[in-house]
């Protein structure tokens, strides 16, 4: 008995005894879901474009974060980093397109993730050579970013409010309005759209495969780097935190592979979970379930809904 | 399969009652019902989206019928799994060839045998013994239908390499593995030319006569399901418009106008 | 000298089968690729077979002398029904399964067939079909049940329910085994074995009747002279009704109890080749030829090493291949490097062929080209000429190992007498030699001495090392109009050696010079095209485009430098050729069963490119009848062009 | 160019369905079992302190992730599930195998590593569950469920580690007959020994199971799992056999790993989801739905980084070791992407190929 | 055909194996492999503890020609924190007679503890690894000098007690320990709850699974929840930046937040920037540059360009941590160097040196290490020596001294760890009886 009331009662019982707790809790939930959705987001924009399972997006996440850095260690001003950066990224996806994707057009999917995997290597390798192994401080002033916190009293207690945190959900929505925008008013998004839908159709509008790629991956870079400052700033920036990158593997089955809102709400959802549930039913396992938890909270979803979350009814069609 | 093998040819095999199917709101089948007896080489035709191939569908228990039921050698059913439709003697083949692509011709055929091989785990593991002879067994058996299908020369490719005309020689002869009591023809003889057609429409027949299997088949070329078959039913949008005899069918003014009227 | 003289009982082949079942039971004796395996019978199963098929025919009600007709492919099923005629002393007639009803209906009408055992449903058709021709035949067995579900069984019976019921009966009834075992113990060296038709290049063909005795005693002497043993593998892939197959797979087989092994289907007789790998083959030129052809295209697609490291491998053989074979001194460097070249591509090369394991091979019924032959030669495979007949069961002269050439046929045979006559013809004496013509006494006299040799028609001449050579049919040889000899198959021979050609008819008897129409090779010629980039949709537009022409100029001008080196033959040089577009076809009469030009047929179907081909024109319309593979009749028509031809001065001094 | 299968004719079904039916690949593998059972411990006895190294560092450890890869290769390759939980179901066999032997320290410790891949495979079972609705990546993500899951527990279940301080498997000392097989004590040729024949046998029956009707029916469930309901493969019987089949290998391989490779110890660490990218980088490239190419595969990841390194040393470039690494790390990462645009179906692949060439040697096709 | 691939193993193996230097040059020189990690999750902690090790081992090359007038041959083995490559690399330099190693990987010591008394090469963790391996009675060729992980939670109790007042002081106070959710961070775990049991003070657990050492968020809400007074850290690598900063988040007071001395990082530290100003660490030794031994590493080694060390790092904690290690492996073999009596000394000879460790203060000074370590001392039974820590805080910019030497508490730990050494003898059934003989101290 006494273990179903620690299951089913206390953990309520907590929330109502410290709201504040509980707000804070979701917040953190929150700040890390979006964290989590800008990675998945990453990996759908490639899925949705070109059917890769993109593994390497939590190294390019890395990778962009630790080249912004390095750079910044080698006496590039901070602004004129970022836009090497983002020079650098363009670049990245030139070179994955032209060497990695364009020879093994065609191959099945799983041969195009483990190429990803290989890509991984590749980057780790590469970002050692240039920039060291070391654990690097994002440098989250010099980009003017905020610092410090906003305390609320609340509910009979405080709720703070890192000002990093606001700004990386911040970043994120202008990132996922920026991307809607994208992709729905300019020539090139709708045709992202089309390639998307039917790989056929979009060649015939006259718009080569090709140059999809390099600009989807260019914007997944893009979508690595933001990830990689905000989690840099909220640790460092170091190899370690691919493994974070993983995170959003659950996301995804959540969300499902193709779908960008999937990808938002998955993460807030698996970000909120585990949050919750390392919070307030981790001490029932001497805490540090969220390594798993994620997944069973995905796991559990897709019983109910094998499509995911936003994915459309499959008929098998024989 | 004893209830199946009771049942003497001519005599019902399958009955279709009433069956009515719909995804979401879409309907595919509106109460149709017909029978196919023992023995018989039965055809199922209508324009494009007539429902014919989701009535096989919910025959060998892909599709659950909405309403209606199903009955099989005597026994009537509402839910059934394909597995279970397999175990009592519904063999098929497929539109668009489904055959295991990474495996030879004569693996594919065996793996039709898959519900008459039952050597345990064990022996599997060591291939030998029981197993061995088993396996030995059944590819025996598989080696008449390669015979009888005329595939010596591609037993051993993987069928993923083959012409289309051959995968669907193959595909039946994965089905005839089954040595099925009812065997569904989806479109046998589609994207196949003269020659490769009037072969598969030899076999068709051979089955049928060698083996007394009866088959249910869904055809678009005209002439060979009036040469084949000897019950035709006609489905439009979803609804059963004629049954009978070729000659009656031919005959019948619905579908005159529905079907045989529209060039095909 | 025949090794049975001394044991007279074994003066027949049901005997030696018995004799084989005794002494070797459980050597394999006949193999058959069939559900994927090659399903084996020993000597005793299947004897025991034999003699459960012999009971059953005898109780279809074959007796002694009966004619027994077999129609099918190689295949167990119709060795053992040639086996149990024998046994009950009935005459098997093995015909061409290929044959149109027309033909077998011919044959057997003329042997006066009383039942047959064909292969399938297509045989059983032909036969029902011309019925009402055969009214002695009263039985038709047959081997495949595939589409016979619904035949009336009153006079169809399959043969596994033949041998079924013959084995229970000889399980039940002693008494029926001491019968069959009485007949084979009856049977005489100079029963009637077999009736093998001839093919005939004119005419009709010709029933030979061969006696027990006679097959027995050659087949012992060639087992000798090959040092042919039980170990031995065959593949028997040759026509049933061709005496080469009968000899050299039936006789040999049965006499020597080596196992003989009848491939899956005539598309696969390549792959089960290979798979086999026997030790003795036989193939005509025509086989080894193509499968040349073959083997230098494949490698005209190698990459560039492989291809050097071929040719240069290839070279070495030719250079010291045949020496080696033939037991000569080499040097030791050359030695060395062709144990290299074995390595790695003769060995590879004979794998891949399926000649890996040839102890002899042979290869006879036209003249075969010197390079051709030096080429499988020089690769290790003691490959040689035999030179005969039908009317011999085979062999005349035959090669022994060590002392091979092409141009000639080899010494005559063990126990073969030969002798010309004055205008050149070969006439032969041997065991083996035909008794009669079935039903034909005239012909059987026209061919037959009276001191029993027999008229081969062949013209030929003894070289000075003994052996015999070949020139033409007796008849064929003829004369151009200024006198000089002109040997037409001679010249054909000659061209046929370029693998871009197929085939060549010559003309050229009473005429002021020879001429030539040819057929290209289309695989050869078909791979020069592609690359060289000569386009072209059909082998009409091929074998008339001018580039091929050039070509096959070129090899005629050859041809013809050649013959001008050859004081008989220089006068004959070729004048004028022409490529026909079309390629001449069995089906269409132009070619016998056996593949060979029916000369006087081609001129006739073909006169008016005849007439052009002496009256000087440039080209000539043609217009031909032919007959589809579904037996429906078409026809063709083509402007044919003519090529003329600078003949070369007889280089006899200069020689 | 090696190849004379002419003459090499089958006159049963057994001889035509043998896994070599060519005389020259039977050869070819008896030279391999006998290089690997005589030539290499000869070489290792001749030259003791290489061969020790060599034995140890290449040998062991490769056969061991070889026999993993082929347990991976099962599911992913045979099956067509692709599972990121190979590491996990590895640990699981490691800890089976210790509980049991430290529980039981009568029983031969050999036993034990068998017994331990049905542990492995109990829980590959459940984790195999949620194959039936989900398919594809979406099952990958799911196996890292298990991957992570397994992980926690390996870390946080004291009772797994028997409640060393360490918090690691401590491997005991366990004989057969007077030598020692694991442990400090044990030399590598001993445990070469034990690996090979456990390897060499497992791979042997992986090759029984592949070429029957089970191997057919999961070779079904991968091409078209829609066909293969309709041949009477049920399919979650048919899945959850290949994951218990295949948690069974990893299992076992994990526990070779621990008792036989390191042979002294090791932390749940090792089972991390790096050995699982690993292992399957290892299938993909030497090959899925191939048992010879799951020992290519082993070689290439395992092996080339090694001789990568070992390349760099003899070259004596002025380089620091973590240059070389990183270097290492790049060039394993560029040589992936490089041999799947080579052959994207691996090196078994490239190596059918290139059987088929000497097959039909000198011709081209 | 499977075996195919074995053959091209081998024949790839047989090219190693004849291309590997075996044993070379081995009697002139006395080899010392370093086994380090610059690459992979931890390269952070790896590297300037790498850089430290190299180069004091280098200076004494370049300096003194080495020890007793042998050079010292030194190769640095890149492990990257990885056990597989640490075997590895023990494999590889196994064959070359090292006269001690240093795994620097409590996995690859677990790894390696059983095989040193096998293949007769003493091992060295320093501070890390088996804390059980003190006792040198059970693990005669294991030294980790100069305190063990217990000592080191010990000396955290007792910084609070005297923080708080007194021992006594502690009962019903509330402390965290926040650990890596690995075996090396639970090693404080046993200790703490019986000195719990003992000071009537509560402990809550707060692990990070290594997947989530950048992800603590959760973890510190408990924190927040549960508001333990003081906490202890046991983390590694990118772990401990990220709890510092996640502390600042929730405001918790830095001074009470106090990390074992592998969470004494200056990345560590420097992190969670001005917020993290008053964050403790454990110590063993000083931090800085203002030591005779920097100095002549600075000259005669970095400056010479023999190092691959940044020079701005040079005397950071960590690298400073380095350089005690490779102090303790040179004065170890200049001990064997005495007891023997040869130049050329062995593994087993080192043994004995490092078994009879004394480094008093006269010798520190002798060194050029005066004030940068407390003296250490081993011997036959003691393999660790528990020596004197001090805290250290983080001043907002570097280390500083915060506290004077203080003992562990020895007597608390000592029972605990010989019971554990029997628990490991006893689990690992066979472990040999220490058979060495015991070299007086020197």
């Amino acid at each position: 008995m006494d273990i179903l009331y620690k299951i089913f009662i206390d953990p309520f019982v907590q929330m109502g005894g410290a709201p504040d707790l509980l707000v804070q809790t979701l917040w953190e939930g929150l700040v890390g879901g979006v964290l989590y959705a800008l990675i998945a987001l990453g990996f759908v924009l490639i899925f949705k474009a070109s059917g890769v399972f993109n593994f390497a997006q939590g190294i390019m996440m890395v990778f962009a974060a630790l080249t912004l850095v390095g750079l910044y260690e080698k006496g590039v001003p901070a602004f004129l980093a970022l836009l090497l950066t983002i020079g650098v990224m363009y670049a990245l996806a030139l070179g994955i397109e032209r060497m990695v994707l364009r020879p093994l057009v065609n191959q099945p999917d799983i041969i195009l993730f483990m190429a990803t995997f290989g890509l991984t290597f590749v980057l780790v390798g590469l970002g050692e050579l240039i920039f060291g192994g070391e654990p690097k401080q994002m440098i989250t002033e010099q980009l003017w970013l905020p610092k410090g916190a906003i305390d609320i009293k609340m509910l009979g207690g405080l709720v703070s409010l890192q000002k990093i945190d606001i700004a990386a959900a911040v970043i994120a929505s202008i990132m996922v309005a920026g991307l809607a925008v994208f992709f729905q008013s300019t020539r090139i998004g709708r045709a992202l759209r089309a390639v998307a839908d039917d790989h056929q159709a979009a060649l015939s509008v006259g718009i080569s495969l090709n140059q999809i790629w390099v600009i989807v991956w260019f914007t997944a870079g893009i979508v690595a780097l933001a990830t990689g400052i905000m989690w840099g700033a909220r640790s460092d920036v170091s190899f370690a935190l691919e493994i974070i990158a993983l995170k959003a593997l659950p996301v995804l089955i959540l969300g499902g592979f193709t779908s960008i809102p999937g990808a938002i709400v998955g993460g807030l959802i698996i970000g909120i979970g585990e949050k919750l549930g390392e919070f307030y039913w981790g001490p029932l396992l001497g805490n540090g379930i969220e390594s798993w938890l994620a997944y069973f909270i995905a796991l559990a979803f897709l019983l109910f809904r094998p499509q995911g979350l936003f994915g459309e009814k499959i008929i098998e069609r024989i | 399969m004893s209830g199946a093998d009771a049942i003497k040819p001519g005599e019902t095999l399958l009955s279709v009652d009433n069956v009515s199917l719909a995804f979401g709101g879409v309907r595919a089948i509106t109460e149709v019902s017909f029978d196919i007896r023992k023995s018989e080489i039965r055809a199922i035709i209508g324009p494009n989206g007539a429902g014919k191939t989701s009535m096989l569908n919910v025959i060998n228990g892909f599709y659950h019928p909405n309403e209606g039921r199903i009955s099989f050698a005597g026994a009537t059913r509402a839910r059934m799994k394909p597995y279970e439709a397999a175990t009592q003697g519904i063999a098929r083949t497929f539109q668009n060839v489904a055959l295991f692509k990474g495996m030879t011709t004569l693996d594919n055929i065996m793996a039709g045998r898959t519900l008459k091989m039952n050597r345990g785990f064990f022996w599997q593991l060591l291939r030998q013994g029981p197993a061995l002879a088993e396996e030995i067994e059944h590819r025996k058996f598989c080696e008449e239908i390669i015979d009888f299908l005329e595939i010596e020369a591609i037993r051993k490719t993987p069928v993923g390499k083959l012409p289309y005309g051959l995968q669907k020689r193959v595909e039946l002869g994965r089905a005839l593995a089954m040595e099925p009591t009812l065997l569904l023809l989806d479109e046998p003889m589609a994207g196949m030319n003269l020659e490769e057609k009037e072969d598969m429409s030899r076999f068709i027949i051979d089955v049928n006569q060698h083996y007394g299997t009866t088959i249910a088949l869904i055809e678009h070329d005209m002439g060979v399901v009036m040469d084949l078959s000897d019950r035709i039913v006609v489905l439009e949008y979803g609804r059963k418009i004629a049954d009978g005899t070729p000659a009656e069918v031919k005959a019948d003014q619905k579908v005159i106008d529905a079907y045989l009227g529209v060039s095909h | 000298m025949s090794t049975t003289t001394g044991q007279p009982e074994l003066d027949t082949f049901p005997k030696l089968y018995a004799r084989n079942a005794a002494q070797r039971p459980e050597r394999p004796a006949i193999r058959r690729k069939d559900r994927g395996i090659w399903q084996t019978w020993s000597w005793a199963q299947s004897w025991e077979i034999v003699r459960a098929l012999a009971h059953a025919f005898a109780g279809l009600g074959v007796g002694r002398g009966d004619k027994v007709a077999i129609v099918g492919s190689n295949r167990p099923a119709m060795y053992w029904a040639i086996a149990a005629a024998q046994t009950l002393r009935a005459v098997p007639v093995p015909v061409y399964a290929d044959a149109v009803a027309d033909e077998m209906a011919y044959v057997l009408e003329n042997a006066d067939v009383k039942i047959a055992v064909v292969q399938d449903q297509e045989q059983v058709d032909k036969i029902l079909s011309m019925a009402d021709r055969l009214p002695l035949l009263t039985h038709v067995v047959y081997d495949e049940e595939r589409g016979l579900e619904d035949y009336d069984r009153a006079r169809l019976s399959p043969v596994a329910a033949l041998i079924a019921q013959g084995r229970e009966a000889l399980a039940k009834d002693p008494e029926a085994g001491r019968r069959i075992d009485a007949s084979v113990a009856a049977g005489r060296g100079d029963d009637a074995s077999i009736i093998l038709y001839t093919s005939g290049t004119t005419g009709r063909s010709k029933g030979v009747v061969m006696s027990a005795g006679g097959s027995v005693a050659a087949a012992s002497d060639t087992v000798a002279f090959d040092h042919l043993n039980d170990r031995d593998e065959v593949l028997a892939y040759l026509p049933l009704a061709w005496v080469g197959d009968h000899y050299l797979n039936y006789a040999q087989a049965i006499v020597a109890g080596f196992c003989m092994a009848c491939p899956e289907s005539p598309d696969t007789a390549q792959q089960d080749l290979r798979e086999i790998g026997p030790t003795f083959y036989f193939a005509p030129p025509r086989v080894f030829e193509s499968l040349l052809t073959r083997v230098m295209i494949r490698m005209e697609d190698a990459g560039a090493l492989k291809k050097k490291m071929f040719h240069h491998y290839i070279a070495v053989a030719k250079q010291w291949g045949e020496k080696i074979l033939d037991g000569e001194s080499v040097p030791l460097g050359a030695r060395l490097s062709y144990r290299l070249g074995e390595w790695l591509v003769y060995g590879p090369l004979k794998n891949t062929l399926g000649f890996t394991r040839i102890r002899t091979a042979y290869t006879a019924g036209e003249a075969i080209g010197a390079e051709l032959f030096s080429f499988y030669r020089s690769l290790g495979i003691n490959l040689k000429q035999l030179y005969g007949q039908t009317e011999a069961f085979l062999y005349v002269t035959c090669q022994k190992d060590g002392e091979v050439r092409s141009d000639a046929v080899g010494p005559a045979a063990p126990n073969v007498s030969i002798r010309l006559t004055e205008d050149g013809e070969v006439q032969f004496r041997s065991p083996g030699r035909f008794v009669e013509y079935y039903k034909d006494a005239d012909k059987t006299r026209e061919t037959l001495t009276e001191d029993g040799f027999v008229k081969t028609g062949d013209a030929g001449f003894f070289d000075k090392d003994g052996q015999l050579r070949i020139i033409d049919r007796a008849k064929d040889v003829g004369k151009l109009k200024s006198g000089a000899m002109f040997a037409p198959k001679y010249i054909e021979n000659k061209l046929k050696f370029f693998p871009n050609i197929k085939e060549a008819v010559a003309f050229g008897d009473a005429r002021d010079f020879a001429t030539v129409m040819l057929n290209i090779d289309l695989a050869s010629v078909g791979a020069w095209a592609e690359r060289n980039n000569v386009s072209y949709a059909s082998y009409q537009e091929l074998a008339g485009h001018p580039r091929v022409y050039e070509m096959i100029e070129e090899h005629v001008d050859e041809v013809n430098r050649s013959l001008a080196a050859e004081p008989m033959m220089a006068a004959a040089q070729i004048a004028r050729f022409l490529i026909l577009h079309k390629e001449l076809d069995a089906d269409d009469g132009e070619l016998t069963r056996t593949q060979k030009v029916r000369r006087g047929f081609i001129a006739e179907r073909y006169a008016p490119l005849v007439t052009a081909l002496y009256d000087g024109s440039n080209n000539a319309d043609i217009r031909t009848e032919v007959t589809f593979e579904d037996g429906r009749k078409g026809a063709i028509a083509a402007n044919v062009r003519i090529v003329d031809m600078k003949r070369q001065a007889s280089q006899e001094k200069a020689a | 160019m090696f190849y004379r299968e002419t003459g090499q004719y089958k006159t049963s079904y057994a001889a035509d369905m043998a896994v070599f039916p060519i005389l020259q690949d039977r050869i070819g593998v008896g030279l391999m079992l006998l290089v690997a059972a005589v030539g290499i411990p000869l070489f290792a006895t001749l030259f003791p302190a290489t061969g020790n190294f060599f034995l140890q560092v290449i040998m062991i450890p490769f056969l061991i992730f070889a026999l993993a890869a082929i347990g991976l290769n099962i599911l992913t390759g045979y099956t067509g599930l692709i599972s990121l939980g190979t590491g996990a179901f590895m640990g699981v066999g490691a800890f089976a195998c210790y509980k049991l032997t430290t529980i039981f320290p009568g029983v031969n410790i050999i036993v034990w590593i068998l017994a331990s891949g049905f542990f492995s495979c109990a829980v590959g079972v459940v984790f195999g569950l949620p194959s039936l609705r989900i398919k594809g990546f979406y099952l990958a993500v799911a196996t890292l469920a298990a991957q992570f899951f397994l992980q926690w527990c390996f870390v946080r279940v004291p009772w797994l580690f028997n409640y060393n301080a360490s918090g690691a498997i401590e491997v005991p000392e366990r004989t057969l007959f007077g030598v020692a097989l694991t442990g400090a004590n044990a030399t590598a040729m001993t445990r070469y020994f034990v690996v090979l024949a456990i390897v060499v046998g497992l791979t042997w029956i992986a090759s029984n199971l592949i070429h029957g009707r089970i191997g057919r029916s999961w070779m079904a469930v991968r091409d078209m799992d829609i066909a293969a309901q309709l041949m009477g493969i049920k399919l979650l019987p048919a899945k959850l056999l290949a994951f218990a089949v295949s948690s069974f290998y990893c299992g076992v391989a994990g526990a070779m790993m621990v008792f036989f490779w390191y042979a002294t110890g090791a932390e749940p660490e090792v089972f991390s989801i790096r050995q699982s990218f690993f292992i399957l980088s290892m299938i993909i490239i030497g090959g899925l739905g191939s048992l010879i190419g799951s020992y290519f595969g082993a070689a290439l990841i395992y092996i080339m980084p090694i001789l990568l390194g070992w390349l760099a040393d003899v070259s004596g470039l002025p380089i620091g070791a973590a240059t070389i690494e990183h270097l290492r790390v790049m060039l394993t990462g560029v040589l992936i992407i490089f041999f799947l645009i080579v052959e994207p179906h691996g090196l078994a692949r490239l190596w059918q190929i290139g059987k088929q060439k000497l097959r039909i040697w000198p011709f081209p096709y | 055909m499977m075996i195919r691939s074995i053959a091209l193993a081998a024949a790839a193996g047989c090219a190693l194996a004849t291309a590997l230097p075996v044993s070379a040059s081995a009697q002139e020189s006395i080899y010392v492999p370093l086994f380090t990690y610059r690459t992979g999750a931890f390269a952070g902690s790896g590297i300037p503890i790498a850089n430290g090790m190299s180069d004091y081992l280098n200076m004494l090359n370049e300096r003194d020609g080495g020890i007793g007038g042998v050079k010292l041959l030194i190769e640095e083995c890149e492990t990257g924190y990885d056990t597989k490559k640490g075997v590895e690399c023990y494999e590889q330099v196994k064959g070359k007679k090292p006269v001690i190693t240093s795994p620097y990987s409590t996995g690859i010591t677990l790894q390696l503890i059983p095989k040193a008394s096998v293949d007769k090469i003493p091992m060295l963790s320093m501070a890390y690894g088996l804390s059980a391996s003190a006792d040198g009675n059970v693990f005669p060729w294991i030294f980790n000098p100069p305190a063990t992980y217990w000592d080191g939670a010990s000396a955290f109790i007792k910084h609070v007690a005297e923080k708080e007042g007194g021992l006594d002081k502690l009962k019903g106070k509330k402390f965290g320990l926040v650990h890596l959710d690995a075996p090396y961070g639970k090693e404080p775990i046993p200790l703490l709850e019986n000195l719990a049991k003992e000071f009537g003070f509560e402990l809550k657990l707060y692990p990070v699974p290594a997947a989530e050492m950048q992800n603590q968020s959760a973890l510190w809400l408990g924190v927040r929840r549960d508001r333990p007074d003081w906490i202890y850290l046991q983390g590694w690598g990118a772990m401990n930046p990220t709890a510092v900063k996640e502390a600042a988040k929730i405001n918790y007071p830095m001074e009470k937040l106090v990390g074992v001395w592998w969470a004494g990082g200056d990345d560590d530290a420097r992190g969670g920037g001005a917020e993290a100003k008053g964050y403790k660490s454990l110590n063993f030794h000083a931090a800085g540059a203002n030591f005779p031994v920097i100095q002549d590493i600075q000259k005669h080694v970095i400056d010479k360009g023999k190092s691959q060390v940044d020079k701005a790092k040079v005397g950071e904690n960590l690298y400073n941590r380095g350089v005690y290690n490779s102090m303790l492996i040179a004065e170890a073999i200049r001990n064997a160097q005495k007891i023997t009596g040869k130049k050329v000394v062995t593994g087993e000879d080192v043994r004995r040196g490092m078994e009879s460790l004394e480094i008093t203060e006269a010798r520190l000074k002798e060194i050029g290490m005066e004030g940068f370590a407390a003296p250490v001392k081993v011997s036959c039974s003691d393999h660790n020596g528990h020596h004197k820590v001090y805290v250290a805080v983080w001043d907002g910019s570097k280390w500083t001294k915060g506290s004077d030497w203080m003992e562990p508490m020895k007597d608390k730990v000592r029972p605990l760890l010989e019971a554990a050494a029997k628990d490991y003898a006893e689990k690992n059934a066979g472990w040999p009886k220490r058979t060495e003989a015991c070299d007086k101290s020197s």
